[in-house]
């Protein structure tokens, strides 16, 4: 038994110190799993096929990898506070017929200029708000838990789609929308790389430094706390389900202008997809948990990983069994970085 | 002091507070579905007629044979993604079982059909298993291990099948389990029926029931109380794999032959609907079978209403959205307002 | 009340009950025991002292098989003990109440003291068995509690009580007790003494962890001084006074508990006028608190005093009555305005409506503020003055480990305390509502929380006080509301705050009850 | 079957739709390229019998040809986005040229400018595509086909005999479930005695058209014919012996093994087929004559037929299905 020991008591934050600093070290390792996993299966699969590594290809997969990476980030706002999304998918059809019907009002394909451009988003940001806003009421106000309360709207979206295009693609999408949201490029980048590179970053600031992120957090780690601590809960609830719908309203815009029309059946099953992003690369389906950085990851992931089995010639439905192993293999990898708690 | 002075006050109001919660645990449901019962059959003369009634229960078993499992995978903080993809597979392999023991033993139809049946339940069983081993023993959360196997089942069932329908299944499989009755109900029914019973009973009156409720409601306290963690979770994962199953044979013989597409996405979102609707909690721990039957019951008397009163099939979507949502917000309004009274 | 004397006194030559030997635990980042030493004898009931994160909580839960030590070993009743697992450790006696109750939120208070020893025939369970025992246990325990109602519906004292009865259910060698009266109230807490009374004189070996220092006084045969993980020395309790114990566990003096405080009452700064809230917890109550001074609200559990102060911040719906903050009658109350308004609530169940905690402490204590200027601008938040204004907070309140990123989660109970309190210095406010502001929280903390506390009322804010501990209300108050059953019994002012007379309001009140 | 290429299937009758209006014409394949093409190939799925055609047809004029092929599925019609990322990735693995089976024709508008810059020939095979969208392309009009199914109908129809239908057509904005439904309407608009009581919209599985089907057996208790998908057709198949309804007339818009069993078998009145084998073998041609810059025939349109008990004996079902035995093959490397 030690004796009392009544000298100037040690500082525990002192005392822990070395061993606080080894552990940071692993730490920085676990951190990094998923980026060194991703990186991994990018290497791999250039060494199975050079193609994959090209320059063509790399720009190829980061060009598909922001549209599903703007869907990932929409999807993780609203997980971060312990929801989701399931009427992600048809706002986007719902969107892109949207804007693909309001151009064609304002004069169609030969209408050229910005107007269009602008008519277009705002009839797409109309609809994703009206559908947002009706989600976020539906489970703030309403208590009613957002699977349902999505899965409704998820419904109410699809006929919506269907029903104003008569189930038929879209005609008439101006040029300058098309370059504008596609065919454009700043400093040699495809237009909807840098969009959702741009997106990310303003994203990643919001939800870092604004007090509207900070309160998603809060939130989502314990709404109680959050409003005994007199954060509104609610109305910040509402705007995150409207900016979710938002970050799919721009990537159905973008996608839009990729296919050239309004489609109905746009957003097909996006939305598992954009939740499985997330999900993938980190953000916690339990809330709170979860940024820029894991949606954009995630959708990294998954599309590195279909661009490489498709290059290296991997069989349809063998291809579905690969990515199922691979998903399961990529969050083990992930979990490491939560031993720590 | 006298220490065993119980309040009176107190008793007596808990003892009303009883029949209050469980009345609450049920909710509005029934009554909301007594209303679209009624209402449907006041406008279409169809609806109550003996066959559509069958049709009704026959799909409404379906849907609450998956919703069960669903259920329990939900209850103890779980999610099962893999459902509609086990009821494709069960399918196929049974089919397959069943034809090449046909042809190659010609003779006993009866054990042809037992064994195809064990071989489609095993399929599910296998699959259950494997995602309760991942969850459980990687610590993998079910959502991601599920989103796995879903896709790799799939997968599975299209590569044993290249999509097209397996036939060669004994004929009278087909008859005794498919299109036979027994005192005028398909034989479906009665298995949904037993299954959701007998879960209900194993909900309350055995240990498994108990120790899922446990895990569900909190898996830490589950742990420091000796809870065997691994094996409850392991079983859940297992019932809704082999109910999900045996959905897929039950479908099978409906439809005469084995289908690689037959659970699909639609399945899952719509036992997860069930179960969430039947008052199951997603954050886990709470929630009874037997409103998740109702709960299925009440989908599937929706969408049979929305197409007797032959609303257009494009506008069917928004209808069914906006009834389930307003369904769930009454329900979660009664609730609250129940229970703070 | 209980004597801890005579009863079972300690054989020293048998075999101690459990020995530990050179325990150690390390969490990633923490040293939570180093090389611990420990014994506790049959029918001895020994305490176990120590500041917030000590290590006490951790010992336990090693000694009850939560999780293994790093290394170390340990003998219980003559054995060695290897792999333990929670069951295990209950087959063979060691029966744990932990601080962070291991109780099941949606299942009710049976299902929860039989939770993984449920009398079962072939995996069907035996209800009616166990609601009979359930029962008969309550009645044994004295405790008011419903065997049939759900956990989560319960406050937290009703939770402490079935956590107790589920640690005494089976046949228990070694109960352990991790502050078991933190938010138990006098009736239930003297209950409790005479059951390990009588325990003890059944040779049941108890090891007791309480920061209230009048409990270590009655309860003790030994005490075990923890101070950073490490054991600093076991002494008889009989020969030693509570200065050398605080000293000991925190390496400095502590003269007086309870700071003298100056109170100048001045203008009402709340004023409750016949308030009922919607579930009838309160009803018609009238209520004033001072600037300057500071109420206590007291009364039995379940009496309605939380949701008191819950309704005049506005988490409580108000069914009807009205609240004038100041002199101006608000006719919304919700939390967000009181905030504004000045008022600020400090919830007594910290983990699961103060905290969030794996956020970092920065965010926890800013989160109430961050509406202000100094704290964002445009909705931006202004990263290096929110640092630069809560570390300074933080040190104030001396948070151990000083690391303001830290996250709250890995903080031990007082510090997470500290980091409440720091979110009342992260905004201007002057009337504070404290829900048990001691529970669970260390003798030293407990010193700078009334100090805290003194400083407001001292610059002229009204502090609102609800405790179930007597002395703690009793001595900070100048004015104290004694409540029963949703309604005010009594008012006592100045000299009439007395242990006695709040008990005694507590019985007219009772007897009123019966006759009426 | 691996081994020996396609019998010579041609000449084979189609319509040269190119101008704008068909005329009869016979297509007739090169032997054999001049070089080892890679061909990419897309599809929206590969989880029917039809599909499977398809890609028989694809494998074994891509076999006889000495071609390299790559075959991508994209999963379901619900996966437009997957397919436009195939259609990146074939580009990026340095295809020579596209042929694709689109989910959505008028999706592909951007893809298609890209591949023309590129100088990478596209072929549509199967389903429409937007007019001169592409250099070459083969696919039935599916208004076309409807109408088709619509005059099968009519042929088998007694003179006075009432048909009350209800249409299946498959998944609302799809566009060809549209197209389908369009043809059939205009076609028995005319008939005193066809009457199209209700249109059903709906997934093309087998579980959710059971679904459809037996309640507007329960809705329309008159209706006594069932017009729809093949999926419609086998679900309907199991609904009617329940419902107790042997006199259903149930005809399906297009062809898969499922259909030509319950053809044979006498359950099913009439399907459909656009010769899914012959469609797939000559966009493999239509691929490699735009590559050697040979003259093509810019849109083929196989001559839709209905099959019913009459002709289904002299039929040349090599070109309608793939073997039942052949396993599927996603590529092909030239020898
Ligand atoms: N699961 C854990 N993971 C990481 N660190 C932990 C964990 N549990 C406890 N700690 C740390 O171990 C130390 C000892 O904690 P413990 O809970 O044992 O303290 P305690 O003496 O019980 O304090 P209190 O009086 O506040 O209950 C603290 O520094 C705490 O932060
Ligand atoms: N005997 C009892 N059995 C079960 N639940 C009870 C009992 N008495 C009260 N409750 C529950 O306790 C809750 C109210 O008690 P609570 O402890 O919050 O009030 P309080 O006056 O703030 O007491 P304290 O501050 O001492 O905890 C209510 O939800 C009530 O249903
Ligand atoms: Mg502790
Ligand atoms: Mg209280």
């Amino acid at each position: 038994m030690s004796d009392v020991n009544l000298a100037a008591p040690a500082d525990p934050s002192t005392v822990k110190a070395p061993d606080e600093k080894r552990s940071l070290g692993t730490e920085w390792l676990r951190q990094l799993a998923l980026p060194i996993a991703v990186l991994l299966l990018l290497g791999g699969f250039g060494l199975a096929d050079q193609r994959i590594l090209s320059t063509y290809n790399l720009l190829n997969i980061a060009q598909q990898t922001s549209y599903l990476a703007l869907f990932a980030m929409a999807q993780m706002v609203v997980i971060l506070t312990r929801g989701f999304d399931l009427s992600l998918g048809p706002t986007v059809s719902m969107v892109s017929v949207g804007a693909a019907l309001s151009m064609a009002a304002m004069g169609g394909a030969d209408a050229n200029g910005l107007l269009v451009v602008v008519a277009a988003i705002l009839g797409g940001f109309a609809l994703a708000g009206l559908c947002g806003l009706f989600n976020g009421i539906v489970v703030a106000f309403l208590g009613v838990s957002p699977l349902v309360a999505t899965l409704g709207s998820m419904n109410i979206t699809l006929g919506v789609a269907t029903t104003i295009s008569g189930g038929r693609p879209v005609q008439g999408i101006a040029s300058s929308f098309a370059s504008f949201f596609y065919t454009g490029t700043v400093f040699g980048l495809p237009a909807p790389i840098v969009i959702a590179l741009v997106v990310g970053l303003v994203l990643y600031v919001v939800l870092s430094r604004t007090v509207f992120g900070r309160s998603l957090y809060i939130i989502g780690t314990n709404p109680q706390a959050a409003a005994v601590a007199g954060i509104p809960v609610k109305r910040l609830l509402v705007y995150a389900y409207m900016l979710c719908s938002g970050l799919a309203a721009l990537g159905a815009l973008m996608m839009t202008a990729r296919t050239g029309s309004g489609q109905p059946n746009l957003g097909g099953t996006l939305s598992l997809q954009s939740i499985a992003a997330a999900v993938v690369g980190g953000t916690s389906l339990a809330g709170g948990r979860g940024g820029v950085g894991s949606a954009v990851l995630g959708a990294l992931f998954i599309t590195i990983l279909s661009n490489g089995m498709n290059l290296t010639r991997i069989d349809g439905y063998v291809q579905m069994i690969v990515l199922g192993a691979i998903v399961i293999l990529g969050v083990v990898i992930d979990r490491l970085r939560l031993e720590t708690r | 002091m006298s220490s065993t002075v119980a309040l009176p006050a107190h008793n007596t109001s808990s003892a009303s507070r009883d029949i209050l919660h469980s009345l609450l645990r049920v909710g509005l449901l029934p009554l909301l579905l007594l209303i679209v019962v009624v209402g449907t059959s006041l406008m279409s003369p169809y609806f109550l007629g003996w066959l559509n009634v069958l049709n009704i229960l026959r799909m409404a078993s379906f849907l609450a044979i998956i919703a069960c499992g669903q259920a329990l995978v939900i209850i103890a903080g779980g999610f099962d993604l893999s459902v509609g993809a086990v009821v494709a597979l069960s399918s196929v392999v049974t089919a397959k079982v069943m034809a090449a023991l046909s042809t190659a033993l010609g003779g006993p139809e009866l054990l042809v059909a037992v064994l195809g049946v064990l071989a489609g339940l095993g399929s599910g069983f296998a699959i259950g298993l494997f995602n309760g081993l991942c969850v459980s023993r990687l610590k993998v959360s079910g959502f991601v291990v599920t989103l796995g196997t879903m896709s790799a089942t799939a997968g599975i069932g299209l590569l044993l099948t290249n999509g097209i329908p397996v036939y060669g299944m004994p004929n009278s499989f087909v008859k005794a389990i498919g299109r036979s009755q027994v005192l005028g109900f398909p034989i479906a029914i009665y298995i949904g029926l037993a299954i959701v019973m007998v879960i209900a009973f194993v909900q309350r009156r055995t240990l498994f029931g108990r120790y899922v409720y446990a895990i569900g409601g909190n898996q830490e306290a589950a742990v420091v109380s000796g809870v065997s963690i691994r094996r409850h979770l392991v079983g859940t994962y297992v019932l809704s794999g082999v109910l999900a199953a045996l959905v897929g044979i039950l479908l099978t013989a409906l439809v005469g032959s084995g289908q690689a597409t037959l659970g699909g996405d639609t399945m899952m979102l719509q036992s997860i609907a069930a179960a969430v609707i039947g008052g199951v909690s997603l954050r886990g721990g709470i929630g009874r079978v037997e409103v998740v039957a109702v709960a299925a019951l009440f989908l599937t008397i929706l969408s049979n209403a929305l197409n007797l009163l032959h609303v257009d099939s494009r506008l069917q979507p928004i209808f069914l959205g906006l009834i389930m949502v307003v369904a769930v917000a009454l329900d979660e309004f009664s609730r609250r307002r129940m229970s703070s009274v | 009340m209980t004597t801890a004397e005579g009863s079972g006194a300690p054989k020293d030559t048998a075999e101690p009950l459990l020995v530990l030997s050179n325990i150690t635990k390390r969490f990633p980042g923490v040293l939570a025991l180093d090389g611990v030493d420990l014994d506790v004898r049959a029918g001895e009931l020994h305490v176990l002292f120590g500041e917030n994160g000590a290590g006490k909580s951790t010992l336990i839960n090693v000694i009850s098989g939560t999780f293994p030590p790093s290394s170390g070993s340990f003998r219980f009743a003559g054995r060695d003990v290897g792999e333990l697992s929670p069951s295990e450790a209950r087959t063979i006696g060691i029966s744990p109440v932990f601080q962070e109750f291991s109780l099941v939120p949606s299942l009710t208070v049976e299902e929860n003291l039989f939770l993984g020893r449920e009398s079962a025939t072939g995996g069907f369970l035996d209800t009616r068995a166990m609601r009979h025992r359930a029962r008969e246990l309550i009645d044994e325990l004295g405790f008011d509690l419903d065997p049939k109602a759900r956990v989560d519906r319960l406050s937290r004292a009703h939770q402490q009580m079935a956590e107790i009865a589920k640690a005494l259910l089976g046949k228990v060698k070694l109960l352990i007790l991790d502050e078991p009266t933190a938010s138990l109230t006098e009736r239930e807490t003297g209950r409790l003494f005479e059951l390990i009374a009588k325990l003890k004189s059944q040779g049941v070996g108890i090891i007791y962890v309480s920061h209230r220092m009048r409990e270590i006084r009655a309860l003790a045969d030994r005490v075990t001084v923890l101070r950073d993980g490490r054991h600093i020395k076991t002494l008889k309790a009989a020969t030693v006074t509570d200065g050398e114990l605080v000293e000991l566990m925190t390496g400095r003096r502590i003269d007086v508990l309870f700071p003298t405080i100056t109170h100048t009452p001045g203008t009402p700064a709340i004023e409750v006028e016949n308030l009922t809230t919607a579930d009838g917890q309160v009803a018609g109550v009238d209520f004033v608190a001072r600037a300057g001074e500071i109420t206590g609200i007291a009364g039995l559990v379940g009496c309605g005093k939380s949701e008191l102060v819950r309704a005049i911040y506005g988490i409580e719906p108000v069914a009807e009555g009205t609240v004038r903050l100041r002199g101006e009658t608000i006719e919304k109350l919700d939390p967000r305005s009181s905030l504004r308004r000045g008022v600020a609530y400090f919830p007594a169940s910290r983990g699961a409506e103060g905290l969030a905690l794996t956020r970092p402490i920065r965010e926890n204590v800013s989160m109430a503020a961050l509406d202000l200027p100094r704290y964002q601008r445009g909705g931006v938040i202004r990263q290096f003055a929110e640092r630069a204004l809560v570390k300074p907070i933080m040190e104030t309140l001396k948070l151990r480990p000083p690391n303001i990123e830290r996250a709250v989660g890995n903080l031990s109970g007082g510090n997470r305390q500290k980091v409440m309190l720091g979110r009342a210095m992260a905004r201007d406010l002057d009337i504070f509502l404290f829900d048990e502001p001691s529970v669970g929280i260390d003798v030293g903390a407990k010193v700078e929380v009334y100090e805290f506390i003194k400083r407001l009322v001292e610059q002229g804010a009204a502090v609102v006080v609800v405790s179930s501990e007597l002395p703690e209300v009793l001595a900070l108050s100048n004015r104290l509301y004694v409540m029963h059953h949703g309604k005010i019994a009594a008012l006592l002012e100045g000299d009439q705050r007395t242990e006695q007379n709040v008990l005694s309001s507590f019985f007219e009140e009772e007897k009123r009850e019966k006759a009426a | 079957a691996d081994e020996s290429p396609t019998k010579s299937w041609w000449p084979f009758p189609i319509y040269d739709s190119s101008s704008g209006t068909p005329k009869d014409a016979e297509y007739t394949p090169l032997d054999k390229a001049e070089k080892p093409y890679n061909i990419c190939v897309l599809f929206p799925h590969m989880k029917d019998s039809f599909w499977v055609a398809v890609a028989y047809g694809i494998v074994q004029q891509a076999k006889a040809e000495h071609v390299n092929m790559n075959l991508y599925e994209a999963g379901g019609y619900e996966n437009l986005p997957k397919q436009i990322s195939q259609f990146d990735d074939c580009m990026a693995s340095g295809a020579d040229a596209i042929v694709i089976g689109a989910i959505t024709g008028a999706a592909f508008k951007q893809k298609f400018a890209e591949a023309k810059a590129k100088g990478i020939p596209v072929v549509g095979v199967t389903n429409p595509m937007p007019k001169d969208a592409l250099p070459a392309a083969n696919y039935v009009d599916f208004v076309d086909m409807g109408s088709v199914t619509a005059k099968g109908l009519i042929a088998n129809l007694g003179k006075d005999e009432e048909a009350n239908v209800v249409t299946f057509p498959g998944p609302a904005g799809s566009g060809w479930a549209e197209d389908f439904e369009k043809g059939f309407e205009e076609t028995v608009k005319d008939q005193k005695n066809i009457k199209i009581l209700d249109k059903k919209f709906g997934d093309s599985g087998v579980a959710v058209q059971l679904r459809l089907v037996q309640d507007a057996l329960q809705t329309y208790p008159n209706m006594n014919v069932i017009w729809g998908t093949a999926p419609t057709a086998e679900a309907a198949i199991g609904a009617v012996q329940l419902a107790g309804r042997p006199d259903m007339k149930i005809i399906s818009s297009y062809e898969n093994q499922a259909m030509l069993d319950a053809l044979n078998n006498g359950q099913i009145l009439a399907f459909a087929t656009q010769y899914p084998v012959a469609e797939g073998a000559i966009a493999i041609d239509q691929a490699v004559r735009l590559l050697e810059k040979k003259p093509v025939i810019k849109l083929v349109q196989p001559k839709a037929k209905v099959i019913d008990q009459n002709n289904v004996k002299s039929l040349n079902m090599d070109l309608v299905l793939a073997p039942t035995d052949w396993n599927p093959e996603y590529s092909v490397t030239a020898k």
